[in-house]
């Protein structure tokens, strides 16, 4: 039902969003709120293999189970690393991406 | 008998070097002493058994091999044989060697007793006569070159015996490396010579018809002739070994060795080695290279002139003597400049007759001047006096030599002399002027020497001086009788340019010229010596700046230095040691440590934010696709 | 579907069975029974590579979802081989009480992430590509934290779970742009052109895979999570994580991209120049060991796409040959760096000054590791890097060999520094003697057999090349 | 076979020693497994002569060829020539006398031991093989050892020279890693490739391709050959070696340099060697006269020892560069002769600094009173360095001087000319020494107390100088085999 | 204007809008508020492809599980109302350069490459094919994945449990 809708304007939107994660991943000091960056992103892929499955392999649907196991795994990796950060927090008392520079050179 | 003896010549001293020399702390002095000596006397009978062989029992005096062997293969054409040549020149070279060795080996055994090193003299001694006899049989340039070389390595033991003196030290090193230097000219003149012609071989070298000799003058080289180029090369050698003028500043500082040892190598053999490497060559000199030829005769006039000035006002008696013998092979060398070849080949002749009566006087100068040192242990003519009274033998014995050396008849020395004045006489007035003057100096710096030793005013000496030993009388004596009979030798009838009988006459006008220069160079000496007076040391004063420069030698060993010490040594080797250190390695280490400067610097790369991490891949990304993208279409 | 074509899948069967298994054993075990686990892992773990190494056929399961084949096996048989070592250097270190709770979970984790190596160099779809992708890395960032107390743990885990997520996503973005162009996933009949589109596509999901490997400049965090993550899964890291990217990597760019070949040789021969270069260049200057190995096993990383840029048979051999002889190496290096951090703490380069006079078989076998990974000969490193050279000299790319040979020098540089602590230098307190427990010590054995043998056993080799010949 | 054990005895060797329980045991398994290598060596030479003079012509004897790696044709393939068997002679006589020099090593004897005999083994290797690989192999396992034996038993800045030495050879050899792979791939031998010298020397390299390897590959094995300008390893390096390999690598290694340059760059690419010999000419040159001056402003006797062998090195380079045989063959002898003198000259700089504790010349003097044996060691081996006859010196530059002295041109002649000039330099800097060092007055009073050389000492001098000695008699035998080698190799 | 493209250009505007809010809102539990709204936002765009089972997905697991998830560890970690440090305006610019740098490339190259739509009728996406699929074995079929998947999903859970089990003689 997105005749209408031409392919390169989807796709101006998903890359939009891809970025926009990507500056939220880059520029947040704030862990959890990189993590919000990453899933941004990995939407962003999703809707693309979607739109692809649709526009232009509409007797397809491996976009559409691509996307349905990327989004298990950005579960699944959500959970670890969520798990990671509350134990950074419970060493350092902060999860600040920027005081998580002990090792550097 | 057979020439295949000769061998045993020069094995003999060879053996006695390598036993004295391994065995050193195991023999005792007397045996190893006359085990050299021993040798000595064997080889030379067999050296005069071979001369009277070569001379008297054959007709012609052809060039004999009898001995040769391959010793080192170089390319098809060019190899190095190891052998032995007998020609006049080599077979009267062998006869003088061997005798004057025997007669220095035995004066050694007196002169030397009770030395530490009394071994390793002997084995060196031995080592330099093997050496030096290696070097007149050469069949070819390049194994003179080899026996030259070790001769110059034995002279450098020597000179150095007594190694814990620092001036022997230097002395020896500074004899060595003159040499070298020379030896360097004579090598590059060896490989010009031998590249051309593709032989060392003497007999082909100096064969007068050898087709490729005759090619070698038509190929030039910066003006000159590459043959004269290398023959003027390995006059260089020539010159540095027989101490010519300027490659003559190592002969006086050698004096530092031993006595004997002066008399020997300094004196009769080895600083004559240039002169026969010359007479070797001279069939080649004589047809195809005249320049050089002149070379030789300049330099030899200019430092026979040299160094008998010089003779005159040095005051060390051993350095007196080395002066006088750069004189005497100036005049050697001289006459082989002036000389034609056949039958115009006089100076050759005079040349190989001086070299002959001249190491009879000139070894017997020096062994006296070893007799005098023995006695008093020093070698300033300045402090002694008289000594007529105490040593009656030497005396006698001296005075000989300075007679027959100061060319007044019927001393050696006068007859061969006369032929060499007759020599230049025929060939350049200039030289003959230069000849004749020198020839009153000769005679002037001798008897000033002779004067003052044995006579003028007693000296004080810390012990009385006596009579040498007979060890070492005997010796003296034996040359003394050399000095005065060896003149009436027929020489020309043996020793020729060609081989072939030369007949020299005494030239009166000559004769009678250089006479009265001898005698006037005497009674000056005599006006001037015999006494105590002060008019020697008037005219030095008058003469001033000129006498000190002649005194300091020319100042030529400044020169010397200045080039080593402060041009090669600070201007060259200090710079690249350097350069090495802060140049060239300092690069190498410059690549390491800009290493670690670009490691350090781009540490900041890996800041442990994890934000940078993300940024720097995606721009990694974003910079791969876009220089993708651009190279790809 | 039968058995016979299920034994096809035996590697990843075994696998599971054996973190099954290990999950019985450990609700089984009594509690004072737990260290048994550590052993009982090990066997397990070595059971199932014996299985790998069962002669089987070649072969396509699930519609093309899993391929398998000889050199594929062989490729898992490999990185089990490393999981095996770095299992019985982990038995001391699991042992201690502090971990003795939780060692059957380090246990599962490797194992788990072990399955996603075994079904990422057996994928046959992308998406089973990326499923083996995450499930190598998942595991391994929780237990890069494992050590709780530590914060460099910790932070481990944050830089490794975060950049690889940010990773995955830019491969996706890749996959997803590469599936708009191609129209299938399925490695099968993968159709690739030379386009604008694809180039991107490529690019972003080559940077995904060139994380894995540290290629610069998408090698940051590798140091930091290196040197932060317990030794063993440090280890496991840089051999069998980074092993099975180059693996993967390797096979598909053989194989799917090799219509873009001029391409992405362009790429590698930037890349490789710069990992080299850069790896090279930090290895310099590091004192702590793991950190060092980190640079260190960055600038190999780069030496390995030497063969990777070679596109043929021949390049494909000799990239697998030097992984197996960096197994032996690097794990070697490690477990000597693992049992002097448990006897003394120490970890530092200047903590090693002297470490020869008092543990002579240690530094010795640190040497040869260090050595090896140098390339002197006669050690397996020599063999493996001058293949390596040999690749890209085939290719003719000699500018880069050129690059390559200088930095093997500089590479040698650092390592003589490490050896010239344990052997030349000397402090007042060297690390004391001691005696390493007999699991490290086994696997140190067979790691410095390794080294020494692969190189002059040369059908190692020979049967590598034969397989990717025919591959 | 014989060739085989030529590696294999050192090898066990090396094993057998680390085994060892006790330093007398090290030494004597050090010692009989060396003892064995000799007589293995002139074994070798017996053998070798024998088959020669029965009239077997091949280009290589008692060769054969073990598959290895088929895919990439490297096999190992071993055999001699006549100048692989001299440096083969070379090398076991050094080694043999370098376990003695070694003697008193007492820390870590064990790893120092069997360290040396590993470096020996990569030495022999390189000797037999004629496969580039193997060849290579063996090079680099001969260079890697002395990293260890430098740093730690060495003295001065031992870290800092082993590092610099390590890391200049391994640059060097990593130029002929890229030489290597370049000849083997631009050859076609059946329609393969090749590492086999004997295959590759009948390939006709195209001009462009030996352009660019015959640089690298001679500048690849010109560096451990200390020529110009990477040289600046040889000063500091040797200076902080301990004796043995001081003797080692002077007396052999370096040679491997010359000897891979005669028998890879010059061999397997001729035509490239012909044209761009001038450049090298004139960088060897530079090495024979700059390192002959530079020794001159040394002080230390290891300074001075190492730049006159950059100097003597210089001289082997410059002389394969004349392309003739003759020069080649003097080459060849320079390395002999060199080897062997230098070897004498470290182990006597060894012995006297483990006397005198100091390396400077002018602290020391008038050593030949109170150490004649070694003293007159040492002036044989300075005779020898400048080029005496009767040594072996002379031999090998005379022939050299003649070789190179086969072209006519200017260039070539004028540039002999200045080499030929290092003679007299070379005279100077020996003279200097040995004056300074073992001449004049006792400088320091307790000296007076030194004792002179011990059974072992002794034992490792009289070898060399004994070797020193024959082939400056007797030279042809030895060159005799050198030059029907070269007849191949310089075709 | 169709109807269609009205929703999906409102659905866009929102997700971006959202999407920005999410990155750059200091209060950090705003943050993944908007988070999910951009999430609801593509769930919405499933709708609109007919992936209503992806779609479900994407709410259930995403919106519902990750978001809460997130919610969770910033209440574990951070005060309610404290607010986020800004980040440095050099490091806005610099990382906006580049995103939108990035952005403007993959979109010359998306925009510019002539996708050629596909003709054939749309497949199914019901539940039940997506079932079939997901346990199909031949060629399309997912089980495989899907087994993995299982296998990933029980690695996390050992994994988040293995860190933060605290050990009992330590804690």
């Amino acid at each position: 039902m997105m005749e209408h809708v031409p392919i390169s304007h989807v796709l101006m939107v998903t890359s939009t969003m891809f970025f926009i994660g990507a500056y939220g991943f880059l520029t947040r000091r704030n862990l959890v709120t990189m993590l919000i960056g990453v899933e941004l992103m990995l939407n962003a892929v999703n809707i693309n293999f979607v739109i692809f499955d649709r526009y232009l392999y509409p007797d397809q649907i491996e976009g559409h189970f691509f996307a349905l196991f990327i989004i298990a795994i950005a579960a699944a990796e959500a959970a670890v690393a969520i798990a990671i950060f509350i134990n950074l927090y419970r060493n350092i008392r902060s999860i600040d991406v920027e005081k998580v520079d002990n090792m550097k050179y | 008998m057979s020439y295949s003896v000769t061998i045993f010549i020069l094995i003999l001293p060879l053996t006695v070097f390598v036993l004295n020399g391994l065995l050193s702390n195991k023999l005792s002095h007397r045996l190893a002493g006359w085990l050299a000596t021993g040798s000595m006397g064997i080889a030379t009978v067999l050296a005069w058994l071979t001369a009277y062989n070569y001379f008297f029992q054959s007709s012609s005096y052809e060039k004999l091999i009898p001995f040769q062997i391959t010793w080192l293969r170089f390319t098809e054409t060019l190899q190095i044989d190891m052998g032995i040549l007998l020609d006049p020149i080599s077979v009267m070279m062998l006869v003088v060697i061997t005798t004057v060795s025997l007669m220095v080996f035995l004066y050694s055994m007196g002169y030397m007793q009770g030395e530490k090193g009394f071994i390793r003299y002997f084995s060196f001694l031995s080592l330099f006569s093997f050496s030096m006899l290696g070097l007149v049989v050469a069949t070819n340039l390049f194994q003179l070159y080899m026996f030259w070389e070790l001769v110059g390595v034995s002279s450098y033991l020597l000179i150095g015996y007594y190694y814990d003196k620092p001036e022997a030290v230097a002395a020896a090193k500074k004899a060595f490396i003159v040499t070298r230097f020379a030896d360097f000219g004579f090598l590059v003149g060896i490989l010009l010579l031998s590249y051309y012609t593709g032989t060392f071989d003497f007999t082909k070298i100096t064969n007068p018809e050898n087709a490729a000799i005759a090619g070698m003058t038509g190929i030039s080289f910066m003006g000159l002739s590459v043959l004269t180029l290398a023959l003027t090369l390995i006059f260089m050698g020539g010159a540095g070994k027989s101490a010519m003028f300027p490659l003559h500043i190592w002969l006086p500082d050698a004096m530092e060795g031993p006595t004997p040892v002066s008399a020997l190598i300094h004196a009769a053999t080895m600083v004559v080695a240039g002169v026969f490497l010359v007479a070797r060559m001279f069939p080649v000199f004589s047809f195809h290279a005249p320049e050089a030829l002149d070379a030789v005769a300049f330099i030899g006039a200019f430092t026979l002139l040299f160094a008998a000035i010089i003779a005159c006002t040095q005051t060390d008696i051993k350095r007196i003597l080395a002066f006088s013998t750069m004189s005497q092979i100036g005049y050697m060398m001289l006459a082989l400049g002036v000389s034609g070849y056949g039958s115009e080949g006089l100076g050759f002749t005079a040349s190989m007759f001086h070299l002959f009566t001249h190491a009879f006087f000139k070894a017997l100068l020096f062994l006296g001047a070893g007799s005098i040192i023995h006695a008093l242990h020093k070698n300033d003519i300045r402090e002694m006096g008289n000594l007529r009274k105490h040593q009656p033998i030497t005396h006698i014995v001296f005075l000989i030599a300075c007679l027959a050396i100061a060319g007044i008849p019927p001393f050696a020395g006068f007859f061969s002399k006369d032929e060499i004045l007759s020599a230049a006489f025929a060939s350049n007035p200039i030289y003959f002027g230069i000849a004749a003057l020198a020839a009153g100096l000769t005679a002037f710096y001798m008897f000033r020497l002779y004067f003052l030793v044995f006579w003028g005013n007693e000296r004080t000496y810390e012990h009385s001086p006596h009579e040498s030993p007979v060890l070492m009388l005997i010796p003296m004596i034996v040359l003394a009788i050399g000095s005065i009979f060896t003149g009436f030798i027929p020489f020309g009838n043996f020793v020729s340019s060609d081989s072939q009988p030369l007949q020299a006459h005494l030239n009166v006008t000559v004769a009678i010229i250089s006479v009265m220069m001898a005698i006037l160079g005497i009674t000056v000496a005599w006006i001037f010596y015999k006494k105590e007076s002060l008019l020697p040391e008037k005219i030095s004063n008058m003469s001033g700046a000129l006498y000190h420069t002649v005194v300091r030698k020319f100042y030529i060993d400044e020169i010397y230095l200045f080039i080593t010490r402060k041009i090669i040594f600070n201007l060259i080797s200090r710079p690249i040691a350097w350069f090495d250190r802060h140049i060239i390695d300092a690069f190498m280490d410059f690549t390491a440590t800009a290493t670690n400067w670009v490691s350090k610097e781009i540490k900041g790369l890996q800041s442990g934010q994890l934000q940078h991490y993300g940024y720097i891949f995606l721009s990694g990304v974003i910079l791969i696709v876009l220089v993708m993208i651009f190279t790809n279409t | 579907m039968g058995v016979s074509e299920l034994l096809l899948m035996r590697h990843e069967w075994a696998l599971v069975a054996a973190v099954l298994l290990l999950l019985i054993f450990e609700i089984a075990l009594p509690e004072n029974g737990k260290k048994k686990i550590n052993f009982i892992a090990a066997i397990l773990v070595a059971t199932a590579t014996i299985i790998g190494f069962l002669p089987a056929e070649q072969g396509t399961l699930f519609g093309g979802m899993y391929i398998t084949d000889p050199l594929r096996q062989l490729m898992k048989n490999i990185l089990n081989i490393g999981v095996v070592l770095i299992f019985l250097q982990s038995v001391h270190w699991l042992s201690q009480d502090l971990y003795k709770d939780r060692s059957s979970e380090f246990y599962m984790l490797i194992l788990a992430s072990l399955i996603g190596v075994n079904y990422m160099i057996s994928s046959g779809h992308f998406l089973m590509f990326y499923l083996g992708l995450e499930l190598t890395t998942i595991p391994i960032a929780a237990l890069a934290s494992y050590e709780q107390f530590k914060s460099k743990s910790a932070e481990a885990g944050i830089k490794l779970i975060l950049s690889s997520a940010f990773s995955s996503a830019i491969l996706l973005f890749g996959l997803s742009v590469i599936y708009a162009n191609t129209g299938s996933l399925y490695f099968e009949g993968f159709k690739f052109s030379n386009s604008l589109i694809n180039v991107l596509g490529f690019i972003f999901f080559f940077s995904g895979l060139a994380f894995k490997i540290s290629i610069v400049p998408f090698h940051l965090w590798t140091a930091d999570v290196y040197e932060g993550s317990p030794t063993n899964v440090t280890s496991y890291l840089s051999v069998i994580s980074k092993g099975s990217a180059i693996f993967i990597l390797v096979i598909v760019l053989f194989t799917l991209f090799n219509s873009i070949q001029l391409l992405w040789q362009d790429v590698l021969y930037a890349t490789a120049i710069l990992t080299m270069t850069i790896g090279n260049l930090f290895a310099i200057r590091q004192q702590n060991l793991k950190r060092f190995l980190a640079f260190s096993s960055i600038a190999q990383a780069g030496f390995i796409m030497l063969g990777v840029i070679n596109a043929s048979a021949l390049g494909m051999a000799t990239v697998i040959y030097f992984i197996v002889v960096y197994v032996f190496s690097n794990l070697a290096a490690f477990g000597v760096i693992q049992t002097v951090g448990h006897a003394s703490g120490k970890v530092t380069i200047d903590d090693y000054n002297g470490l020869y006079k008092t543990n002579p078989q240690l530094s010795l076998v640190m040497m040869l590791a260090l050595f090896s990974l140098a390339g002197i000969p006669p050690l397996a490193g020599f063999f493996g890097k001058f293949f390596l050279f040999t690749a890209v000299a085939e290719s003719g790319f000699y500018v880069l060999l050129m690059i390559a040979v200088l930095n093997t020098v500089i590479s040698l540089y650092y390592y003589l520094l490490v050896v010239k602590a344990m052997f030349i230098n000397s402090q007042e307190n060297p690390i004391a003697p001691f005696k390493s427990d007999y699991a490290m010590r086994i696997s140190l054995v067979i790691c410095v057999a390794g080294i020494l043998v692969t190189g002059f056993y040369s059908p190692v080799f020979e049967y590598i090349k034969n397989l990717c010949e025919t591959f | 076979m014989l060739l085989i054990s030529l590696i294999v005895i050192p090898a066990l060797t090396a094993l057998a020693v680390m085994f060892a329980r006790n330093a007398q045991q090290v030494k004597t398994l050090s010692a009989t497994g060396m003892s064995i290598q000799l007589i293995q060596s002139f074994y070798l030479l017996y053998e070798f002569l024998k088959e020669r003079s029965a009239g077997n012509s091949e280009t290589v004897l008692f060769g054969n060829r073990l598959e290895w790696y088929p895919s990439l044709h490297i096999s190992f393939d071993y055999g001699v020539d006549g100048i692989s068997v001299a440096m083969i002679l070379l090398t076991s006589i050094v080694i043999f006398t370098g376990v003695f020099a070694s003697w008193e090593v007492k820390d870590q004897a064990k790893e120092f031991f069997a360290s040396l005999i590993i470096l020996a083994t990569g030495v022999f290797g390189f000797f037999i093989s004629l496969d580039l690989f193997v060849m290579f192999l063996f090079f680099e396992l001969a260079v890697i050892p002395m990293y260890l034996l430098i740093g730690i038993w060495g003295s001065g800045k031992k870290e800092y020279s082993a590092m610099k030495l390590t890391l200049m050879l391994m640059a060097g050899s990593a130029l002929l890693v890229v030489g290597i792979l370049g000849i083997y791939f631009h050859s076609d031998v059946n329609g393969s490739h090749s590492f086999n010298i004997i295959d590759l020397a009948n390939q006709n390299f195209p001009m462009e391709m030996q352009r660019i390897f015959f640089p690298l590959t001679f500048i690849g094995f010109g560096v451990i050959g200390a020529l110009f300008p990477f040289h600046t390893w040889s000063p500091d390096g040797h200076s902080s070696a301990p004796t043995a390999v001081s003797m080692l690598h002077a007396g052999v290694l370096m040679k491997l340099g010359g000897y891979g340059c005669l028998k890879v760059a010059i061999y397997l690419m001729p035509q490239a060697a012909n044209e761009m010999a001038w450049i090298f000419l004139i960088l060897t040159s530079i090495s024979v006269i700059y390192g002959a001056l530079g020794v001159i402003a040394q002080t230390d006797l290891k300074y001075i020892n190492a730049y006159s062998s950059v100097s003597h090195c210089g001289l082997v380079l410059f002389a394969l560069l004349m392309l003739n045989k003759t020069a080649s063959n003097g080459a060849v002898l320079q390395m002999i002769s060199h080897g062997l003198m230098t070897a004498l000259f470290f182990a006597l700089i060894g012995m006297l600094y483990s006397r005198t504790h100091t390396r400077i010349v002018h602290e020391m003097g008038g050593l030949m009173k109170v150490l004649p044996f070694l003293s007159v060691c040492y002036v044989i081996a300075g005779l020898a360095s400048l080029g005496l006859p009767g040594l072996s010196g002379f031999v090998a530059e005379m022939t050299i001087f003649v070789g190179a002295f086969q072209h006519p041109d200017m260039f070539h002649r004028v540039i002999t000319i200045i080499a030929i000039s290092s003679i007299v330099v070379t005279a100077v800097y020996i003279l200097r020494v040995v004056g300074g060092l073992l001449m004049g007055p006792i400088k320091n009073e307790e000296y007076n107390n030194l004792k002179d050389a011990t059974w072992y000492e002794r034992l490792a001098t009289v070898t060399l100088i004994a070797a020193i000695v024959i082939i400056g008699i007797a030279p042809l035998w030895l060159s005799d085999i050198i030059m029907e080698s070269l007849g191949v190799i310089l075709r | 204007m169709a109807t269609s493209a009205i929703i999906f250009y409102t659905i866009s505007g929102v997700m971006i809008l959202f999407s920005l809010l999410a990155v750059t809102s200091r209060r950090i539990l705003r943050a993944a508020i908007y988070l999910l709204f951009a999430l609801a936002g593509t769930a919405a765009l499933y709708f609109m492809v007919d992936y209503q089972f992806l779609a479900a997905v994407q709410l259930i697991v995403y919106a519902g599980g990750i978001v809460v998830l997130i919610i969770f560890s910033v209440l574990l970690t951070t005060h309610i109302n404290e607010k986020l440090e800004k980040p440095t305006w050099g490091k806005v610019f610099i990382t906006a350069t580049l995103a939108l740098g990035g952005l403007v490339l993959t979109l010359f190259i998306l925009t510019n490459h002539e996708f050629v739509l596909g003709t054939k009728p749309s497949a199914e996406a019901t539940v039940s094919v997506i079932g079939e699929r997901l346990l199909g074995y031949q060629a399309g079929g997912y089980v495989l994945p899907f087994e993995v998947i299982s296998i990933l999903l029980l690695a996390a859970m050992i994994g988040a449990i293995v860190i933060a089990k605290r050990n009992a003689t330590k804690s």
